[in-house]
Parts: structure tokens; C-alpha cells; sequence
């Protein structure tokens, strides 16, 4: 069926719910108002107060007795309405739930999945458009997936739900509206660690994560024959899909990293110090990072636009790499 | 700034002076908030408002009450709801506008938004997007005022919502401990986003959580400038005088919805009607045309000043509209401070 | 886990249940945990132990009379002061012993230490050492036991400290207006770290703080492991029948350190001592000696229990010495549950 | 003078509260006890209660009251006991502070530092043994700095305080108790932004931040001649210090970088991604990240030393990438 991606994550929920009754959703206004941005639209109706839950606003406190929730039985899906939110709860993440089952030798798990919209492109200013994820790395225990697109927004928080860790769930707010065929059966599960491969091409592969997944299959599609790519929406960002994308580079010998988030901490540092070490010597070109600028998100509606690269940048920054063989100068410098 | 260096005052400081001594500067200013929120919430709607914007109507005598009762020189803190305590405070409705509709002309030039306001000239610290962040933060405007040994204060302006947030327990403890000459100003509009204050907090008069930090409160009326004038300039007194902090609710209600677009259909029946009986600025004018004492306040002056504060507003209205976005370097203008090799 | 299957018995089931029926059973518990506490001190002196540990002498009654009051199927947040909790709520010395000196045996397999301790089959969930984190964890097994339709309960241990920070306020909060299942008990022992109570906190009785929340509270006296027991129990009752949360003080006292190596030099003069004079075995040893009625109680019993306390712990001791430390992939064998694609 | 690391940090203090009346200091138990790692001894003494606070236990409230006194005149300097306790609070420091001077339009500046211990080597668990660089990255507006020695303790605290923006400086707490020769001077101060090179050589750059700076030097000691290094200790981690690292490199052409924290998302991710792309081509040899396993950090003595890597390994490491030219097995799996 056809879905927004806000009704295929309130799809994903229901059906999960409906499979499991220890499944669970909190958070501040997605029981009565079904979400701020509809994304747990018509839970309470079928499911009930006891289930769905509004909560006060208290991030550290609902998030955290989702951890207790999640070690006691209950399978907690927790929306942090802007990942910001986060900031003030951070602690019951990753410092209590990661390390939960380490702490307890196995003998408790924590199945909770911490949904929050991210990204910029609605004007929501620089408290309210970052991706962040930088938050969640580093925190051996946790799985961090990102949404791109109605379908793969639903088979990830099914795999979420169903997974035994904590998993975060980044949702790239600009899209909560974009519409896309979703498979409601198992089929539909997308597993967690998994890359998907959207195109294919030669002489380069080009990797995109939430909102720059779609910026670099349109990059790709800009190129005009001068360059053909593979593009791969990452889609798990921890543990990344190492097959794919190596396989991937083996044929294509090139790589570029579409990010949303500043180039200094940016996700995609990860995946090119670990691509240029392992294929030292058999890369036709350096790793490139296309990223934003390191500056606060801006909220003007031309700056904001103009904040993260877009698929003309995109592809302009490839033809620069493959006419060169050298990295051009960030997009922004330019 | 790149692209700001011919924008129009972003304050007004005798303005905002004038407040304490001119109950028609009050009544103006409160149509002026009135006004330029209305006005807002068109131009949303004429789609020339990017991303969210959050209005205050309702509860414009706690914004100029709060105004009245400070000095320029006290600090306020604030949140994504802050239109009104701006303009209140003193900046300019240019400088509001201008940044709610991202010109240069704005507050923070037009790269904060609707939700980032500040004016540091009378007092506005950045007002905050976060729940609570501003409180801890007014706290440490009110420190910063006793180790420098200076005789401001620090408030702190948030909802009732707020009031179930870690950073509003752990500030309001420390201002007490410390006996900081902070002042804690909830507005109570009985929602946080579209859910009733019932239904997140187990306490009816938020004043009463004060008696978790032995400190004193006040409920207030909020819909009463001078009632609001009056407590926040008792809870200053106390501050300045070495008693401590105060938290003070103030019993209010927003007529408009939670954020643009919001129809608050989540109100009971009658709620908003209810409360529009209570309009602080029909409140006020009643008063004034009442206070037969004075004299000096007829319907004719108060059509004068509505006049004059429309008048403002649609004046700002233009200068904003013909005022430029902001350039592009000047996203990179302000994110470090000083020349040292970081910032070089 | 790797290294762990042949460790000894980390809980024991049937001395918990025995607290409710036995007082006697009661008594050898804060005997054993008293024990173990200055037994680790030693051991720490003898530089047996990694990193550092945190001890609650003085304060046994409180983490007894929970465990007397409670079912093993409630659920215990604790703190990193959490050795005593685990102990009474049925924890093996051999597991609480094993952690501390990073040993197989542990409760975590000695990745944990002294203030990681988890015993789920007797309620604990793994004690924190962030302040406050374990307080809306211990929400969070209430809400899970209403969802799941159970009996149970969610109790969180915490100190008078760690009433400032946001935690707590979200949790007794949340717990409060859903009416959760939760019992909070605060160990005022007057002190945090080397803080004391009133230089971080304006209010006397932290009971009062539950007003906050309009939920009901308690003082007290945490040297009375039979006042512990009834209101805990009486907390747990109101839980149970749907009555929601309560806020219970425990006036109690550390007799050592904050920590090994703190010699406790900010306390003044006389103050440990006078504590002392209610140290809580005293304090019950008297009273069941002088229980003339059930008359089965005389002082030869209580040597008996204080002896079986010390073999106990001595026998604990030598298991735990024997016992291996974790062999290097123990690291690796818990990071991540089950066999999915992400944890291969 | 010869001083312990604590010791130099507790005179930077003073010797800035000395010069300047703004500057205070706030943290648990750093007043009257003169800290829990006694970094702020005799603060009180000299400075007076209302310079220097202890607080409650508060994270949030009293690290935002940094932040608004920051802004209002004060130079702050806040000690975090344990940086993973910034879990309840980070929402002052990155979304706040850091985006202040841009969000008021360059009218306030945070002069805000904000000290925490970090690391393992001490036993004290999963919970209180991170160094956490990564929370403090991808955040336009923040300044990252790291100790390793009394000397840079010193230096770098007094740069950072009199920096007009918000500094974190990270303090590895198993050096607390290092002596090593503090210059009070002018000349003692180290300016943030720039890196320290501590040893010459000609085969390979081997960079180390905070505890692994001495581990860098002490492998590079234990090459028994096979190879030679420069050793670079970076100091500051954001803003990195790109000319040193480039101009040694350029003379080695081979990049060691040496992380005391998990492989996935740990710092030198950042820097391996740079080097390797501006250096395309020209090194001989593919970035060698040796980090920590992803594992949370375990108690156990032995174990937790097995989790950091030693200058053993760092060595063995070197040797074998020299050896083959491409990258080693991780070395706990070698
Ligand atoms: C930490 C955090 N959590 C949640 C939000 C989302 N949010 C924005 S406004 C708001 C409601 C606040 O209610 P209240 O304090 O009553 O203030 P009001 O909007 O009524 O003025 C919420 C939940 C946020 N901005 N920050
Ligand atoms: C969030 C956080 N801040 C600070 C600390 C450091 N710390 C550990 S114990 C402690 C004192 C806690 O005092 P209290 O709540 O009275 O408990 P007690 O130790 O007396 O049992 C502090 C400040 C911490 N572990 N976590
Ligand atoms: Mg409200
Ligand atoms: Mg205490």
C-alpha cells in the first residue's frame, strides 16, 4: 500500500502492537494527538491509555522508565519529538541502557526503541534541525538505524522493535511527508546492519544516510552520462553494512559520503577512515565527504537550503573528483 | 554582522522605560504584542513565516507586566513563546518580525527564527527552543550579579508545562540554596502542547512545588497587569535585598493554538470563550477607564494608543518586509567568538 | 558466560523469604552486611580491591527493612552504596564479594565492580552509579508491571543527595500522575559525598518534597529496621491497591566514608559517635531482647546468629579468593542480546 | 616547579583568578574538599565561597547557570567529577552555549570552561571510565582540548579560561597524580588549537590525545631501532591542528593514531578520514587507527587494562603495518 512515511511508522507500531502486547509507546503527545508530526496517529484508539501514553514533559524521566520498562518485560517505544530533546536524558541512552545487559552478565535485556525525528529543511532553527548522530556512537550496545523512506521507516522499526538491544531510530523530519509503497508483510521487515543498494553503476558509489539517501540517488541521476554510480542508503548506521559498501568500492574504486551534519564529527569519517585503510592502494580516487558546513544550522529559508548540500552540489563535487583524482575544495569554498 | 550594519534599532529603550511610569505605555505595549502576534499568525498563513512560530496572545500582562516591574538591566530568560516578552522588554517589533521572517533586520539577524529572540541591550537572553534550558540559565545571570556585585536580577520566564522538567527542579533548588536574587515567572496556560496540565502534573497551583526549596510563591493574576506588576516587583524587592529567590505563577490562558497551525481543538467547549472574558488588554483598558481618580484615561486615549500601537506595528511590518535576508557568509559570522587561533 | 558456569549461587531465594517470617533472620542479615562492609574496607586496605568502593554501615536497617517488606518479584533500583540492598534483598555474599574484587563469582562476572551489582531472580536491576538514574528506571518496572497486569512493584533506593537532581523530579513526577506502582526510599544520611545536607538543599525533611507531586510521604527512623518494614510495607500495600507512589525518608546516617579512603574529616565533632549510639543492630538486638512476650529471643541467640553471620561472611570470603577473575573474552560476552543480524 | 597534574590544574585556576576577578569555579564538592581528585585545592582558601561553589548534585542546573553567567559577565569554570555525568545535562553545553554567540548575532559570548575527568585505569567501572570525545563533536561553537601532562594540564586550562567561547577540557583522571615541571610564566600557557610534537623520526607519525599521548611516545621508545617516529601529542581535538599533522606526515608518510576508545565512532575516525584523503596517493602505508575494543569498559584490573591499548601493542601494531604495508588485524583479534 501506499503511505506517508508518518503513517508507515504508525503502520509499524500497530503491527508490532498488535503482534506483541509488551510493546508499548510513550512520549509527549502521541496518544491523544496521535504525535506532533502523526507519526502514532490512531494508537491510542486501538490499543488504549494503558499502552499509549502521553507523558509529561520529562525526557530523563519517560525515557528512563522505558529502560525500566524494557528490563521488566515490556518492549517501550519512545518518541523524542526532536532528537534535541535528547540532550536532557542522554544519560538513560547510553550510559544506562547500553550497558544494561553487560552489567547484569547477560541476565537482563533492553529491548527499547528510541524513535526522534531529525534534520533540517523545515525552518525549525538550530535547536531543532540537527541529526546528531554523533550522540549514539561510541556506545558499544547500541544500534542506530535512520529512516529514508516510508518502507524502510517501517521495516526498521519492525526490526526494532523485535530486536533484544536498544536501537535508535532517527526519523528525517522532512520526510515524515513523503509517500511510498509499503510491504505490511514480513516481507516488509528490513533488517537492521543491512545497506540498501538503490543504484547501480561504475565508476563510483555514493552513500547517503536518512534525507541524503535521496540526495544521492538525484545526484546520481543529475550526472548526465558522464558518470555512472552506485548509490547505498546506508540505512543502520551502527553496526554499518562493511559487506556492501566494500563490495560495492571493489567494483567501483570510488567513494563519496553524502552527510547532514558538519564535516568536523560527521558520521561519515567513520566509514572513510575505515574504507582508505582496508582498500589502501586500490581506490582510483581519495574518499570524499560531502557535508555541511560547520556552522550551526541557520533558519533563513534560502540559508537552511543552502546549509546542506543538495544534489547539484552533490554531483558537481563528484565531477571535481573523477575530472581530478584529488578531493576538491569543500562545496562551500567553492 | 555581514548584511546588518544599516538595520533598523532593535530596541527601544526609552520604550521600554516608559512602561513603569505610563499605564497607557502598558496598555499600548500589550497591543502592540497583541497585534504583531495576530499579525504573525496571516502572514503564516500568506506562507511567509519559514518553519514554526509559537504566539503568546492571552498572555500579553505577564510579558508587560513582567517588563514594568524589571530593569533594563535585570536579565530575563525566555522561551520558543517569547514574542511578547521581547516586545515587552523593549525590542523593537522590527527586530521581532525581522527574525520571525528571517531578514537581516532581526534579532539574531535572521538566522535564529521565530523561537530565537535576543535583545542582551534590555535584557533578553537568547530565548531557548529547549523546555526548561532558560532557567538554570536566568539562575546564573543572578549569580553572575552577586559575584560582580551588582544589583540585577535573574528571571526566568517558562510554562506550566516546564514545571515537570529536571532543569526547573535543579535551578529552582539552587537559586534557593544559593539565595540568589532570581525570580521564577510560570505561566500557567494550562497546556503543554495540545495536553492539559491534569493530565502531565499531579499539583494544581504549580506556586505550591516552591515548597520543595523553601521559597516563597505567589499564584497571580495573570490576566492582570498591574496584579502581575505587582508581584514581580515584591519578588525583585526580596531578590535585591538579599531574600532569595521567588516563584510566581501567573494564571493565564493562550488564545491562540500551542504553535502555528494548531486549531486547539484538544479545549474543552466554552474554555477559550471563558477565558476571552478575561482579555488582559479589555482587562486593563476596564480598569484604566475606570480609575476615575486619575481622570486622565478616556475611551477617546484609549483609541489613541490602539491607533498609535497599530500604527507601530504595521510600520515595522514594512520596514521588515523591505529588509533583506541575510547574505550568505553571514552564516558563518557568529560561531565563535574573539580572534584567538581557534576562531582565527 | 564465559568463566561463570560453575560459580557459586549469586542469590539465595530462601534466606530473602525467611526475612518476612524470622526477625532473627532479620538480625543475621545486617550482622552479614555490616561484615562484609568492614571486610571489604580491609580489603581494600590490603589493596585487594581495583578502584573504589562505596560502603553503608550504619545504614543496614534501611536496605533490610525494604527487603522484609518487599516480594522477590518487585523490582530494586539501587545506587553504587548498593552492597547492603543486594545483600538484604538476597544477593550472595559470594556474588556481592565476587564483584567488588572483580572475580567471576560476582554478580557481573567482576566486569562490573563495586557499584554494578544486578540479581534479577531477587529484583535487582543493576545498580547505577550516575545520581539518580536508577529512580525512573524503578518507574519504569512499575508501569511495566500495570501493563503486564502483575502484583509487582518498582522501588528505588536512593540518598538525600540525589533529591536535586532532575531524575528524581521526572520520576516522582511520572510515577504520580499515572499512579504508578513505585515506592521511593531516600537514605538521608545526611550527607553527599562530602557535602553536607544543608549546604545543597534548603529543605529539612525531604519527605516534604513529595507535596510536589500531591503524593504522600514519610519520615522515617531508618535505624529501626521495624519501622523500615512498616512503612515500607504500608507504601507497597497503597501501591498494590492502586493508591499510587509514596515518598519515604529514612533518617539514617553512613558510619564510615563516602568512599574508601575518605576518612570523613567534614563531619563534626561527635556527630558519628552519637549516631553510633542507634547504630541499627544495636538498635534491634535490644529490642528483640527485650521482647519479653515472644520470649524466644535471648542474648546466647543473638551470639548464635552473630557467628553464623561470621562464618558466613568468612566463608564467603574464601570462595570468593578461590575464585578466578574472568578470563579475557568474559569482555565481549555481553555486549549485545540475542543472535540478530546486528550481534552476529 | 614540579607539580602533580592536579596540582598544575588547581594553580591554573588560581593563577587566572589571580588576574582576573570573573573567573569563578563551581562543582561538586571542589570548595571545601578542594575537589574529589583535589584538582581545586585551596581555591576556597584563598579565593572566598563566592568564588568558588560547591553545588548540588545538579548537572544541569549548575552547568546552566555556567552558561548564564557566561553570558553575563562571569568566566565560569565548571568541573564534571566524571564526564559521563554530563549524560544529564549535555543540553547546556551543545545546544545552548555553543550556539549563544551565534543565536544573539555575535552580541554574548559563553567564556565557559567546562573541566571532567575521563578514563580508564582506575577500576572504576563501565559508568565512570569513558573519555566521551564524541559528545562534544560535530558541534559548531565548541573548542575541545585534552591534558596529558601537568605542563599542557596547566597551559591548556589557562588558554581555555581565557577563551571568549565555551572550552571543554578533557582530564585524563589516571594522570592526576603525574609530576612533571609546570612553567607559571606566560610562557607556561599553551595555546588551544595547536598540537606538540614530542619526539622526531622518519618512519611514521604516531599521534596520541590525553592517555594515549604517553603510550604514542613510549611505543615509538620500544621500536628497538627497527623504526623511528615522530610522536604527536594533539591537545586539542577540535579545532585539530592541521599543519602539524600534515607537515609530519608529509615527512613520514605513514599515520599511527592511538585512541583510548571504541573503534566505531571513536576521535580518530575524524582525523585518519582527513589525512587520508588529502594525503592520496602520497602515503606509503594506510592510517592505522589503534583503539579500544567495542566493548563497554571492563572492571576486572587485568581486563581493564587489556582494554586500553599499551604501548606493547602500539609497537606490535607499527611493526606489522611497516611489515606489510597494509592494515593489521585489530589487535584483540590478532
Ligand atoms: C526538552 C524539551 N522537550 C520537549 C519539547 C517540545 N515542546 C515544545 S513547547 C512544549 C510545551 C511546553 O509547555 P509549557 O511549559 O506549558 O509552555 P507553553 O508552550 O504553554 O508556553 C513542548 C513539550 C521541547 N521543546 N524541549
Ligand atoms: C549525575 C551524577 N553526579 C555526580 C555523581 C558523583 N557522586 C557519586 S555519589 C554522590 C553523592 C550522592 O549523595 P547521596 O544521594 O546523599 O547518596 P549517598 O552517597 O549518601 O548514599 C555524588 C555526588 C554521580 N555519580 N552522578
Ligand atoms: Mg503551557
Ligand atoms: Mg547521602
Amino acid at each position: 500500500m501506499k503511505l506517508r512515511m508518518r503513517q508507515a511508522i504508525a503502520a509499524a507500531l500497530a503491527d508490532e502492537m498488535r503482534a506483541d502486547d509488551t510493546v508499548i509507546v510513550l512520549g509527549e503527545d502521541v496518544a491523544a494527538a496521535g504525535g506532533v508530526f502523526k507519526a502514532t496517529e490512531g494508537l491510542l484508539e486501538e490499543f488504549g491509555p494503558v499502552r499509549v501514553r502521553d507523558t509529561p514533559i520529562s525526557e530523563m524521566g519517560f525515557l528512563g522508565a522505558a529502560v525500566g520498562a524494557a528490563a521488566t518485560g515490556l518492549r517501550p517505544v519512545v518518541e523524542i519529538m526532536f532528537m534535541e530533546f535528547l540532550g536532557v536524558a542522554l544519560d538513560q541512552l547510553v550510559t544506562q541502557a547500553a550497558k544494561y545487559h553487560y552489567l547484569s552478565a547477560g541476565r537482563l535485556s533492553v529491548p527499547l526503541v528510541l524513535r526522534g525525528s531529525v534534520g533540517a529543511g523545515l525552518g525549525f532553527g538550530a535547536q531543532h534541525s540537527q541529526t546528531l548522530e554523533h550522540w549514539f556512537s561510541a556506545t558499544p550496545g547500541l544500534t542506530v538505524a535512520v529512516a529514508s523512506t516510508p518502507a524502510n521507516a517501517y521495516g526498521l522499526l519492525r526490526s526494532a522493535i523485535r530486536d533484544d538491544n536498544p536501537v535508535v531510530l532517527l526519523e528525517p523530519r522532512a520526510c515524515y511527508g513523503d509517500r511510498g509503497e509499503v510491504d505490511r508483510s514480513e516481507a516488509g521487515v528490513v533488517p537492521l546492519g543491512v545497506a540498501n543498494r538503490t543504484a547501480d553503476g561504475e565508476d563510483v558509489t555514493i552513500i547517503g544516510l536518512g534525507r541524503t539517501a535521496a540526495v544521492a540517488q538525484q545526484a546520481a541521476e543529475q550526472a548526465g552520462g558522464r558518470w555512472t554510480a552506485e548509490v547505498i542508503d546506508l540505512q543502520t548506521l551502527v553496526p554499518w553494512d562493511r559487506r556492501t559498501v566494500l563490495e560495492s568500492i571493489g567494483r567501483t574504486r570510488r567513494l563519496v559520503i553524502v552527510e547532514e551534519n558538519p564535516y568536523g564529527g560527521g558520521w561519515g569519517a567513520d566509514l572513510a577512515a575505515e574504507v582508505s585503510g582496508r582498500l589502501f592502494g586500490e581506490l582510483a580516487a581519495p574518499v570524499l565527504r560531502v557535508t555541511c558546513p560547520d556552522v550551526p544550522v541557520p533558519f533563513q529559508r534560502d540559508l537552511e537550503r543552502a546549509w546542506s548540500p543538495g544534489p547539484d552540489v552533490v554531483r558537481d563535487q563528484v565531477d571535481a573528483l573523477l575530472a581530478t583524482g584529488r578531493l576538491p575544495q569543500p562545496w562551500w569554498a567553492a | 554582522m555581514t548584511g546588518t550594519r544599516n538595520r533598523p534599532d532593535t530596541v527601544d529603550l526609552a520604550g521600554r522605560q516608559a512602561l513603569a511610569a505610563d499605564p497607557l505605555a502598558r496598555l499600548g505595549r500589550m497591543l502592540e504584542i497583541r497585534m504583531l502576534e495576530d499579525r504573525i499568525l496571516e502572514l503564516f498563513a500568506e506562507g511567509l513565516v519559514h518553519g514554526s512560530t509559537h504566539t503568546c496572545q492571552g498572555q500579553e500582562a505577564v510579558a508587560v507586566g513582567i517588563a514594568t516591574a524589571a530593569r533594563p538591566t535585570d536579565w530575563v530568560s525566555c522561551t520558543y513563546r517569547g514574542h511578547g516578552v521581547a516586545l515587552a522588554l523593549g525590542a523593537t517589533p522590527e527586530a521581532v518580525l525581522g527574525e520571525v521572517l528571517g531578514r537581516s533586520c532581526g534579532s539574531a539577524g535572521g538566522l535564529g527564527g521565530s523561537m530565537h529572540l535576543c535583545e542582551p541591550e534590555v535584557g533578553l537572553l537568547p530565548t531557548s527552543a529547549i523546555v526548561g534550558a532558560g532557567i538554570p540559565i536566568a539562575v546564573g545571570a543572578a549569580l553572575s550579579a552577586v559575584v560582580r556585585g551588582t544589583e540585577q536580577a535573574g528571571i526566568a520566564v517558562f510554562g506550566d508545562g516546564t514545571t515537570n522538567i529536571g532543569a526547573f527542579h535543579e535551578a529552582l533548588n539552587l537559586a534557593a540554596v544559593w539565595r540568589l536574587p532570581a525570580v521564577f515567572v510560570c505561566e500557567n496556560n494550562l497546556y503543554g502542547e495540545y495536553s492539559r496540565i491534569e493530565t502531565t502534573t499531579p499539583v494544581q497551583d504549580l506556586a505550591d512545588r516552591a515548597a520543595a526549596y523553601a521559597m516563597p510563591s505567589e499564584v497571580v493574576d495573570g490576566q492582570d497587569v498591574t496584579a502581575v506588576t505587582g508581584a514581580v516587583a515584591r519578588a525583585l524587592e526580596r531578590a535585591r535585598s538579599g531574600g532569595g529567590p521567588t516563584l510566581l505563577e501567573m494564571k493565564t490562558y493562550r488564545f491562540a493554538g500551542h504553535s502555528r497551525g494548531d486549531a486547539g481543538r484538544y479545549r474543552p467547549a466554552g474554555e477559550l470563550q471563558a477565558w476571552q472574558q478575561r482579555d488582559p488588554i479589555e482587562v486593563y483598558r476596564t480598569a484604566l477607564l475606570s480609575e476615575t481618580a486619575s481622570g486622565a484615561v478616556d475611551a477617546e486615549t484609549v483609541d489613541r494608543v490602539r491607533a498609535a500601537a497599530a500604527d507601530r506595528i504595521a510600520a515595522a511590518e514594512r520596514t521588515v518586509l523591505a529588509s533583506p535576508a541575510p547574505d550568505r557568509p553571514a552564516m558563518w559570522s557568529h560561531v565563535t567568538a574573539g580572534s584567538d587561533p581557534v576562531t582565527g
